[in-house]
């Protein structure tokens, strides 16, 4: 199986075979890696590569990922080449959209636009509080709220959509 | 000694004091919020009394409810951990009123501490160093002048109605002097409606040093030497250790002496802790008194051999301290880290759920305060406090070297953790060299993380790609029709883009 | 130092082992079985490589295998932890072959410590006090009697071929000598066809107390007090402690003494274990020297803060022993239970299996050394061990409250494991007061267990007819055809009794 | 729901009922007992009974049950009303014939009968290793040796039956 991964600016091809039982042959823009993965606690696997033992989590959540290796933190997307091409050709209305969504659950203390009004990149559009302290939002792109999902004072869950800006 | 103590906290504090009970062979009583019926803190107690809904200011921080427990479950002490009523003297005043002992100083004591101008007042007056300056506001730019030249450049001018930053004002010489007061001035105005300012020495490179003390009601005192709290995260303590690398062994005396003096000037009981701030020339000068357990107490623990709770419970019922000042030593070294449910990818926001997997690390040196267990779900209403793993050393590159350790074995996932930071920490040259003060994390180390290269992309790479392709081809499984086979279709995708979600 | 060490070794003490090095900054290469691919020693190496199906004699035991996997990473040194190959002094003779440094002393002093009569020759020419006796066969009955005279009885009986207690006699006084000797040599004659017997003093209530010694090449030897380890269950250590009960200040100085000569007259290089039996008189005698990291290390690095992995690890590298004599010191006092994955209440009958569920010991004082982890699967092959639970304390009683403390919040669930057999040691009187040899387990112990009344059957019985009853409700509502309501029907049982399990 | 719970030589009369959420009154021979009862680990229970707080691990297989509380193992069977009262009446049969199973997974390394033989109350009658220990295990009643399900050698399951006594 064929894969594109998006790190930082960067693309690369990533393909994925199963050699044997646990074992995978994994090819990074044409170079191959043996791997000996096995999932050893919930999002934990432990891989052997080329002897070199690692302990890695993986959260994962629609195609983009955090994974933790020694205390580093490596965010990159990974997603199947057909769907990649299929998004570059028919996706493109995607481009510019971006929903702002509850990393935690918590409580959506206050709204800081309108439904309507313009925002800037990297402007706070919406504060959530969890655990005593409150945690403002950004919108990731410019460009217009176009819709608000929640209101003051509600309860939301991990991931719950709050607005989109578009 | 008490027959029974009930515990007026949750999570890990609550945890630490049910376990020093049960070593002295004290019944507990834990109260806890309807979220926290699973929480470890009622599951180690002896009895458990729910108290109220999930919100602290309807569950632990009402003192009616807890003096109801406390007197129908027959609790002759309350202890309340740090944080919720753990400083608040009108609980105090209640306790005593109801003739339960609080396990902590006296209403009196804690509100003197309570006071920053009280409170420097008092310790002054008892011959505690203080930041020089004034409280009161000053009237005129000449007597401004004055002051600042009496108590020397560098000094910082204070809203005295401020508060976050706002009014205040750094003054390096003379010359500066003049546009500063009138800049402070107008932006406090503006800010507090109250344009009068106090001055203060500015303390540069501060570190952070405190004394821990113990004091009975016989009079006894004395002090567990110092704690260096300089690692901090917009004013938040995360990393502690003990001893402090600046402190030598007359200003350890030194400094011992005089938090004593501040202890002894409220008749202070129990445990206590005075902070410092400490300048580059090794100057020392009063910070605060905290009245209560410190989250740090545990690294004092680790070099002293002495268990501050059991020593709080024993003075609470009267008893003298178990220990003379000159038997107290500091043996090696110890480490604290702060373990919180937080994304340090993400600004530290605070990341509760459910901790789907755990893998607590061990072996020699390595202490684990926890308040979860794998399956908790870590509820949004408190601090997010996970654990606080300590590391003792024979010295502080070995304490180092087993933190770095431990922090690598300790396994959290389900929630986002502080371990990634600390890893980060204990690896970084400064910090490794004991170079830093109270601004290094917010000033040196984030911009110096950024320029860090992580080494091992393509593992991480290649472990996402193996699991999504296993995922990939369950789904297929599933997705076929009985006895089908052959390579997964990806038509599903195609035919309904309108389903995909945007990341 | 070494660029990298190859663990020979599984479980905990593979991990125990991996820790040490990782503080030190030394890459570790582990090894396993195929059984073992999960396993927390490959999951904390830097480098692990497959040697082989399950049983020790096809993997951890194969010499070759080990030499290669070495060979092939490039690791300079093997740490062989205890069992497997760490007494072997033929893989130590191979070591020295292929230029690998074996984490150990040579193989010389393996041989001659390995061997009973050479080992108890050698010290015993050295000075050190061993059980007086014989150990060639005695010709005739006078022979016996003046030996047994000028040793005193009571005197024991042993055959030379002997084993497993068969052809052992024991005689008080001179009146039971003569039948003695007559079934003994019978008993020994029918059992291994020889009839020879030799002679040893009996000692009473014996305690079994250990001397940790470190020896370097450069002719430095240093012993870091004793361990007491009569706690044992069929001669198999359970419980060990430092410092013990029964030892003096001029008993410990003296232990010490004679455990550094029988070192130094093997030329011992590395830590190393002189095992004596300590009679109600206070007289010591030597039993053995083990030439390995002792399981029960952990007591002796709390009470003296040494890292003993890293000294041997040091003095592998030819550095000199990192402490003098008169620096190491017992500062308070420390316990150790081996958890196992056993049933206590069937005869220890080992339990291997899937950890459903754990939840660690923690807080002050307690360090646990596993090599487990929630979700893994204890093999059935190796050592049942699950980790070494320790407790320190300021003095013995405040070790055993911690450790009662730590063991009941220790949970290990979907294997039996000794926990709760540890917990009712703790709560014996006898265990107590320091009163025990090493007969205590399986002579008093059990004994009194069984007239122990425990006091929560009604909660008992209680959680199980809840867990029965929400069992049998859900199972009720699986059964249940859509939408259907109602009392469950205990209609299938009645008529299918022939599906009954037989408990 | 009623069961019959037999510790030792004893048998009680046991009562559940649900009265709220996670909260049950059990009754013990007549004895009421309120109870809040949570499953907070694999087969660990959370358990307030009059504000006292225990940590209660459940074992339970066929109806037998060995019950962890503080160190402390409380072995009975459990067995539901209704089943009981027809093992009295059709159950007799089972009397006098008793399964030995492999109470751990190992190896069987020696059968020291043979169909047919007689055996006593706790004679041994297999031996299991496991974890390089041997374990006889003895049959719990008098009687024939019915009939052998292993051979030596071969390696067996937890529970698996090894031979059956009547």
């Amino acid at each position: 199986m064929n894969y594109i991964g998006t790190i930082g600016e960067k693309e690369v091809k990533v393909g994925v075979r199963e050699v044997g039982v646990a074992r995978y042959t994994v090819t990074i823009d044409g170079q191959e890696h043996q791997v000996d993965a096995h999932q050893v606690q919930s999002s934990v696997w432990s891989i052997l590569y080329e002897d070199a033992s690692f302990e890695v989590d993986v959260q994962g959540k629609n195609e983009e990922f955090e994974v933790l290796i020694a205390g580093d933190c490596y965010k990159f997307s990974l997603m199947n080449e057909q769907r990649k091409a299929m998004m570059r050709s028919g996706g493109k209305g995607a481009v510019g959209k971006a929903m702002v969504t509850s990393p935690m659950p918590g409580k959506v203390v206050k709204l800081l636009v309108n439904e309507g009004e313009e925002v800037k990149a990297d402007q706070g559009v919406v504060v959530v509080e969890a655990m005593k302290m409150e945690n403002e939002l950004k919108s990731n792109i410019a460009g217009k709220v176009k819709e608000i999902f929640v209101k003051e004072g509600e309860v939301v869950e991990s991931g719950a959509k709050l607005l989109l800006v578009e | 000694m008490f027959k029974k103590i009930l515990i007026a906290n949750r999570g890990e504090i609550a945890v630490r004091v049910e376990r020093a009970c049960r070593e002295m062979g004290i019944p507990t009583v834990a109260v806890y919020s309807e979220v926290d019926r699973h929480a470890l803190h009622v599951r180690c107690a002896d009895e458990a009394v729910l108290i109220g809904p999930p919100p602290a200011a309807e569950s632990y921080l009402v003192i009616d409810k807890i003096i109801a427990v406390a007197k129908k479950s027959g609790a002759e002490a309350i202890h309340p951990g740090y944080g919720f009523l753990a400083e608040n003297p009108r609980f105090a005043d209640r306790c005593e009123k109801e003739k339960i002992k609080l396990i902590g100083p006296s209403a009196h004591a804690m509100r003197t501490m309570g006071s920053k101008t009280v409170a420097r007042k008092t310790v002054q007056a008892a011959g505690v160093p203080v930041v020089p300056g004034t409280i009161d506001p000053i009237a005129t730019e000449e007597e401004v002048l004055r002051i600042a030249k009496e108590i020397g450049f560098p000094v910082m001018l204070k809203a005295t109605s401020g508060g976050g930053g706002k009014g205040m004002r750094l003054v390096r010489e003379e010359g500066e002097l003049h546009s500063a007061l009138r800049m402070a001035k107008s932006e406090a105005k503006s800010a507090f409606s109250d344009d009068s300012v106090y001055l203060e020495k500015y303390i540069e490179q501060p570190r952070h040093v405190e004394i821990q003390i113990l004091g009975d009601r016989h009079g006894n005192y004395v002090h567990l030497c110092e704690r260096e709290c300089s690692i901090q995260r917009r004013h938040q303590k995360v990393i502690e250790e003990s001893p402090s690398v600046i402190v030598t062994e007359e200003m350890r005396a030194a400094m011992g002496k005089v938090a004593i003096e501040a202890a002894r000037a409220v008749k202070y009981e129990g445990a206590g802790t005075c902070e410092f701030l400490v300048d580059a020339k090794r100057n020392f000068y009063f910070l605060e008194m905290n009245t209560r357990l410190q989250v740090e107490h545990p690294v004092t623990e680790m070099v002293t051999g002495i268990d501050i709770v059991k020593e709080q419970i024993r003075i609470a019922a009267g008893e003298k301290i178990s220990i003379r000042q000159e038997e107290i030593r500091q043996t090696g070294h110890a480490i604290e880290c702060r373990v919180y449910a937080e994304d340090p990818d993400r600004n530290f926001m605070p990341c509760p759920g459910l901790v789907t997997s755990l893998r607590t690390p061990g072996g020699p040196g390595v202490r684990d305060d926890s308040g979860v267990f794998e399956g908790f779900e870590i509820p949004i209403y408190y601090d997010p406090i996970i654990s606080k793993l300590v590391a003792w050393g024979k010295d502080r590159t070995e304490a180092i070297a087993r933190m770095k350790r431990a922090l690598n074995e300790y396994v959290v996932t389900g929630v986002k953790t502080t371990i990634p930071f600390h890893i980060r920490v204990m690896n970084n040259r400064h910090f490794i060299e004991g170079s830093f003060d109270t601004n290094f994390i917010d000033k040196v180390f984030f911009k110096e993380e950024q320029e860090r290269r992580p080494a091992h992309g393509d593992v991480a790479v290649i472990t996402a790609a193996i699991q999504v392709f296993l995922e990939e081809r369950e789904r297929a499984i599933a997705q076929k029709p009985a006895g089908a086979a052959g390579p997964v279709s990806m038509w599903k995708y195609s035919t309904r883009p309108g389903m995909r979600k945007i990341g």
